[in-house]
């Protein structure tokens, strides 16, 4: 009875593990350098700079105010019509680049309200000592910022890979597009196929929320406010 | 202003010249912290300042190294003018030491490196002569087995300690004291009160903020008692708690003895 | 672009082409994880004869348009009805095949001619923006439509689990459907026969003539009607993928 | 002017008006649903995770995480195909409620570990305090608590809400008609990706630019004076 | 235990019988935080609780309200068992009032709402009568005028005052202060201290835990100290200030002094 499922899932197994490893390598490209553009933004954020702080709020809201599709959409075909030679993006350029953005949006966001948790008297304490607004970030503010933000991460986590379920759109068959693609062989066994999915899914989340919430546990986080 | 206070000398330290700061109000209007406030601090001298909730003396000490800015009026310490935008502060905040009434200590780090921080990034010493100082200075304290805790381990007279040598560990030329004793256990109070009496003798310059009368009486030079963003009332701790001439001051001493 | 498509895809030495993976037997991924289908087939036999290589895009049906229209693609090898309306914006090939737009329902439902739908006020079902849909609104105006992500797919899956009284199709389509869900039939009568043509972005003029060039003569050939035989009017290709 | 008219045809869009203003509507009245309904279940649900006894706050917390380590689009499909098959048969389980459903409880569980964020926020003296005056478990709960911890969360909800709002959009997958889908159908029946798209971004900013007014109105109001967090 | 105090009778108000209490500690061990602690107070008594910090003094008075549950031992107040799982918690509490270091006003009701929820709520007065009866109790406590302000708006002092008067609608048998005045400024202090003593003066049976030693001297009928969870030393002010016994004590009230 059950024969034809098992040889239906050995067969979309290798595929569907392709699309993991995609989805996988996306997802933490778009992570790390998210998280890299976030730091920067987020630690320039909370200098309040006039200018800048609303250049980087307008950024925050474009991004975080839009669907990622759209925003997908507009790096990989429209920004190519402009002719600008080093805007034509091939479809995991647009895709990597695009994720990045999204995520630092967000990442920005938790870098800017973990500085703001932290109590004035930080800095203020840093500053007394003489040290300058440079060092008292460096030395005092961000380290113990840094630590605030690591469980509120897990939170981005997941938004990024809940985006990058579309990316089929540019033509990039991650995980859940390959889920689709063996729909289409085996339109009846459509619900035991997203089930795997699912499945892979939670195999690669998992374990990044189980760390995330040993880390809230132990050091605290923030939570993201609508500014 | 006569005091017998040895180590008193007649160089300025502080120097603070019409000085005033308004905060504007959440909803509307605004308040004036300081209004036009003058005081000098000569070298050795123990500057108390007293006054009720609000009457801005937490803003008068931290325009002293700068960390509020004033609206108006002038500040130099030491000869260095705080209040000019040329200065370079962050030297000369190192000069003075300042003491929280959260003591303010660096949550990520141990009692020991929230003093060797300050020594190695500001005043660049190398790490062992800022290690070796430190240890000098928790011994100083009182407390030197608890180099090695964070402060959340640490009470809040141990954490009180460790925010005061952090400060001395720079060699400040005055110290200033913003209700340093307020936040603590009444039976803690004492150790820290006493702490401070030892670093007048030893001739610092010190400008404090507290309620505690009997401290202001025993080791101020002198006493300032502010209301709302003045100075209405400024003289010897004898003559300031036996005769005050203000009727704003009379009314303070009442309710607060 | 600096001159027209044609010269690019020479130059360059490849043809990119934009497809859909939407499924049997039009385009689809095969067990091998092959691209596969009449699509597919055509326009690979068409850059082998222009001594070209064959880049193959794959994108969702969202994706398709766009890529065409920013030049991500040469063109847009799909089972695309060439409507008025799309025609102002692309330039379509001449029709490269024909299909029946047909309706298909559950037999419980007893159901025999798609004109029964009308009288029993049914739900029906369309993939997405497609021009089944289009059909379905002109002949069967007064019933309640779902369009479907997912092409036809998605839409059998609602036929079957019963959110929509009859799904509409088209013959070619349909058939590889016929194999999963037994308990369907394709009921009697054509709502409407449509074209399918290939498209092209307005500026590629030679390419378009090229394209309608090669579809008359692989007609005369021969060859084009053994894909079309093979892949379109009979079930054969089942038994190869 | 010129390029800009031949780049975005708003004649095309404003035909289109008709369209754009119904998948506005329906994004908003299903967000809105789904907003109150995983609002009112996060509660429930905040209340099981917070709960000591392992039989109530382990599958809470499990349910938790296998939201959270899903995608949205994996869990609509199962909603949608997976449903109908437990309860043998569609019923009024239609594309909208299923929709609904798959969006509600996706979200609750964010909605839930806000709200535990925000009770938990909540000074423990308030607790004490009504506690000491008398008040019944569940009359400190929702006299006292839960308007505290509401009101200390309102811009972490709200923040919520706007994703929420734009994962309405995953519904087109499954033939809701909302603004996404809105958008695709222009840029399916005539080609014109620009215009479809564009404009739907366009409007889903404004959404959210509406989100934000009254997200600084709300924060206003709170710091105004009227409250203050403990 | 003679006392002069006109009001107190023989009656037995609150009694606490060799009670204890333990908490874990975070990492290891234990903490007896009661020590098989009893004690009696009368009506009309005002018994006040000094000690250094982490005596137990907080527990001991959160036990009496059960605030806090016992390991051990038995406490009555006014005859209803506190410690018997069957009691009728929520109407016991209604009748001990409590007031906390920290105020703890509903912060999302006004003065005046504040005083009213628990009228309402518990006692199930109807909301005129509740109403009234808030608006007496804010001008008993000197603020009729802030009836409409939100915590959030009233000085510490003032949020004190609603507190009282707040545990005051519910008529209480008993009132309970743990450390009222410690949070507040050295100005407001007295305030607070003369509406306690004006309570005491009416009757008020009072348990009060409090770093005041003035008002514990003036105003109390009875001194107890804690140490490490243990009453080591009890007795009427005169006697406890003068000549304490206890070793523990002498070291405690030469610090505070
Ligand atoms: N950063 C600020 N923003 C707005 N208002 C401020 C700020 N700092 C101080 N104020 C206001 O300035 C006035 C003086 O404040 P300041 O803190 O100097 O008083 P203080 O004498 O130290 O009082 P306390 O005894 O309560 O510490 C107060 O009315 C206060 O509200
Ligand atoms: N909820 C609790 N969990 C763990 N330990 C507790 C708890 N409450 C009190 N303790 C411990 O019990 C002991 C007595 O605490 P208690 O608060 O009664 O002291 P206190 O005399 O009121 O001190 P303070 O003057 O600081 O208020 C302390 O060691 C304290 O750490
Ligand atoms: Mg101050
Ligand atoms: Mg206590």
């Amino acid at each position: 009875m059950f024969q034809d499922q098992i040889q239906m899932i050995q067969s979309i197994t290798p595929f569907l593990l392709e699309g993991l490893w995609l989805t996988f390598r996306i997802t933490i490209i778009g992570i790390v350098v998210g998280s890299l553009i976030g730091m920067v933004l987020g630690t320039l954020r909370s200098l309040r700079i006039p200018g800048l702080t609303a250049l980087i709020g307008l950024y925050i809201h474009l991004f975080r105010g839009s669907p990622f599709l759209v925003q997908l959409y507009i790096f990989y075909y429209l920004l190519p019509e402009l002719g600008v030679a080093w805007l034509q993006f091939d479809s995991m350029q647009a895709a990597v680049i695009t994720l990045c953005l999204y995520t630092g949006s967000y990442v920005t966001e938790i870098v800017n309200s973990a500085i703001a948790a932290l109590p004035k008297g930080q800095d203020e304490a840093a500053r007394a000592v003489g040290m300058t607004k440079a060092q008292s970030l460096w030395y005092v503010v961000l380290p113990q910022a840094l630590r605030m933000i690591i469980p509120p991460m897990s939170g981005v986590f997941v938004i990024i890979i809940k985006s990058t379920a579309i990316l089929s759109v540019v033509g990039l068959s991650e995980l859940t597009r390959q889920g689709q693609i063996a729909s289409l062989r085996f339109p009846g066994d459509l619900l035991l196929i997203y089930v795997c999915v699912a499945a892979l899914y939670f195999v690669y989340c998992y374990p990044v929320l189980k760390f995330a919430d040993w880390a809230e546990k132990r050091i605290g986080g923030v939570t993201l406010k609508m500014r | 202003m006569e005091n017998a206070r040895s180590h008193q000398s007649e160089a300025i330290m502080v120097s603070i010249e019409a000085v005033s700061r308004s905060f504007k109000l959440p909803r509307a209007g605004k308040v004036r912290a300081l209004d036009e406030v003058s005081a000098t601090v000569r070298q050795g001298e123990v500057v108390v300042i007293i006054g009720a909730s609000g009457s801005g003396k937490s803003t008068l000490l931290r325009t002293v190294n700068a960390l509020e800015r004033v609206d108006e009026g002038r500040i130099t310490v030491n000869g260095i003018e705080v209040t000019n935008p040329q200065s370079n502060l962050n030297r000369l905040r190192a000069n003075v030491g300042m003491v929280f009434q959260h003591f303010n200590l660096f949550a990520h780090k141990t009692a020991l490196e929230n003093i060797v921080l300050p020594q190695t990034v500001v005043l660049k010493r190398s790490r062992d002569e800022a290690v070796s100082r430190a240890r000098e200075l928790l011994s100083r304290v009182g407390i030197p087995e608890k180099a090695d805790a964070p402060p959340g381990d640490l009470s809040g007279g141990q954490q009180q300690r460790v925010a005061i040598a952090r400060a001395l560990a720079m060699n400040p030329k005055v110290m200033l004291f913003d209700e340093a004793t307020s936040a603590l256990d009444p039976e803690t109070v004492g150790g820290i009160l006493a702490l401070m009496r030892e670093l007048a003798d030893e001739g610092m310059t010190m400008m404090v903020v507290t309620h505690e009368m009997k401290f202001a009486e025993d080791v101020g030079s002198r006493i300032i008692f502010m209301d709302q963003g003045k100075i209405v009332e400024e003289g010897a701790p004898t003559m300031f708690f036996k005769a005050p001439d203000n009727e704003r001051t009379k009314e303070f001493l009442n309710q607060i003895l | 672009a600096s001159a027209s498509t044609m010269e690019d895809i020479m130059e360059r030495g490849t043809l990119r082409v934009a497809v859909q993976t939407q499924g049997p037997p039009i385009s689809f991924v095969d067990a091998n994880g092959d691209r596969t289908g009449l699509a597919v087939e055509i326009v690979r036999n068409m850059a082998e004869d222009m001594g070209v290589e064959l880049e193959l895009q794959d994108y969702s049906w969202q994706g398709l348009i766009p890529a065409l229209l920013s030049g991500k693609a040469d063109l847009i090898a799909a089972d695309m009805t060439p409507t008025p309306k799309r025609a102002t914006q692309l330039l379509f090939t001449e029709p490269i095949f024909f299909t029946e737009i047909i309706a298909f329902a559950n037999k419980d439902k007893g159901y025999t001619h798609w004109e029964d739908l009308k009288q029993d006020g049914a739900t029906i079902g369309a993939p997405e923006a497609s021009t089944y849909a289009a059909a379905a609104d002109i002949k069967l105006p007064d019933l309640t439509m779902k369009e479907y992500q997912g092409g036809t797919a998605a839409t059998a899956q609602a036929v079957s689990s019963g959110r929509v009284d009859a799904g509409i199709s088209d013959s070619g389509t349909i058939k590889a459907f016929l194999e999963d869900y037994p308990e369907f039939e394709v009921l009697e009568g054509t709502l409407r026969k449509e074209p399918l043509s290939f498209a092209t972005r307005p500026d590629s003029v030679h390419l378009l003539m090229f394209m309608d060039n090669y579809i008359r003569f692989t007609e005369h050939s021969g060859e084009l009607g053994e894909l079309l035989d093979y892949w379109w009017n009979s079930q054969d290709w089942e038994e190869d993928h | 002017m010129e390029y800009i008219a031949q780049f975005y045809n708003l004649r095309v869009v404003l035909n289109y008006a008709d369209t754009f203003l119904q998948g506005i509507w329906a994004t908003l009245w299903i967000s809105a649903v789904c907003l109150v309904l995983s609002i009112v279940l996060g509660v429930l649900l905040a209340g099981l995770r917070m709960s000591k006894t392992g039989l109530l706050w382990r599958p809470a917390a499990a349910y938790i995480q296998f939201i959270r380590a899903t995608p949205l689009l994996v869990q609509i499909y199962l909603v949608y195909y997976g449903l109908p098959e437990l309860f043998g048969g569609v019923g009024i389980l239609t594309e909208t409620v299923s929709g609904i459903i798959a969006l509600t409880l996706h979200t609750m569980p964010y909605m839930a570990e806000i709200i535990r964020s925000g009770i938990q926020s909540v000074d423990a003296g308030q607790h004490e305090a009504a506690t000491a005056l008398g008040l019944k478990r569940h009359q400190r709960m929702v006299l006292i608590i839960l308007p505290q911890a509401f009101a200390n969360v309102i811009p972490t909800l709200l923040g919520q809400t706007a994703v929420l709002i734009k994962d309405t959009s995953l519904l087109s997958l499954i033939a809701v008609f909302e603004l996404m889908r809105a958008g695709l159908t222009v840029m399916h029946e005539n080609v014109m990706p620009n215009e479809g798209l564009l404009t739907v971004a366009v409007c889903y900013l404004l959404i959210y630019a509406g989100m934000l007014v009254l997200s600084n109105v709300v924060q206003r109001r709170l710091h105004g004076g009227r409250y203050q967090p403990a």
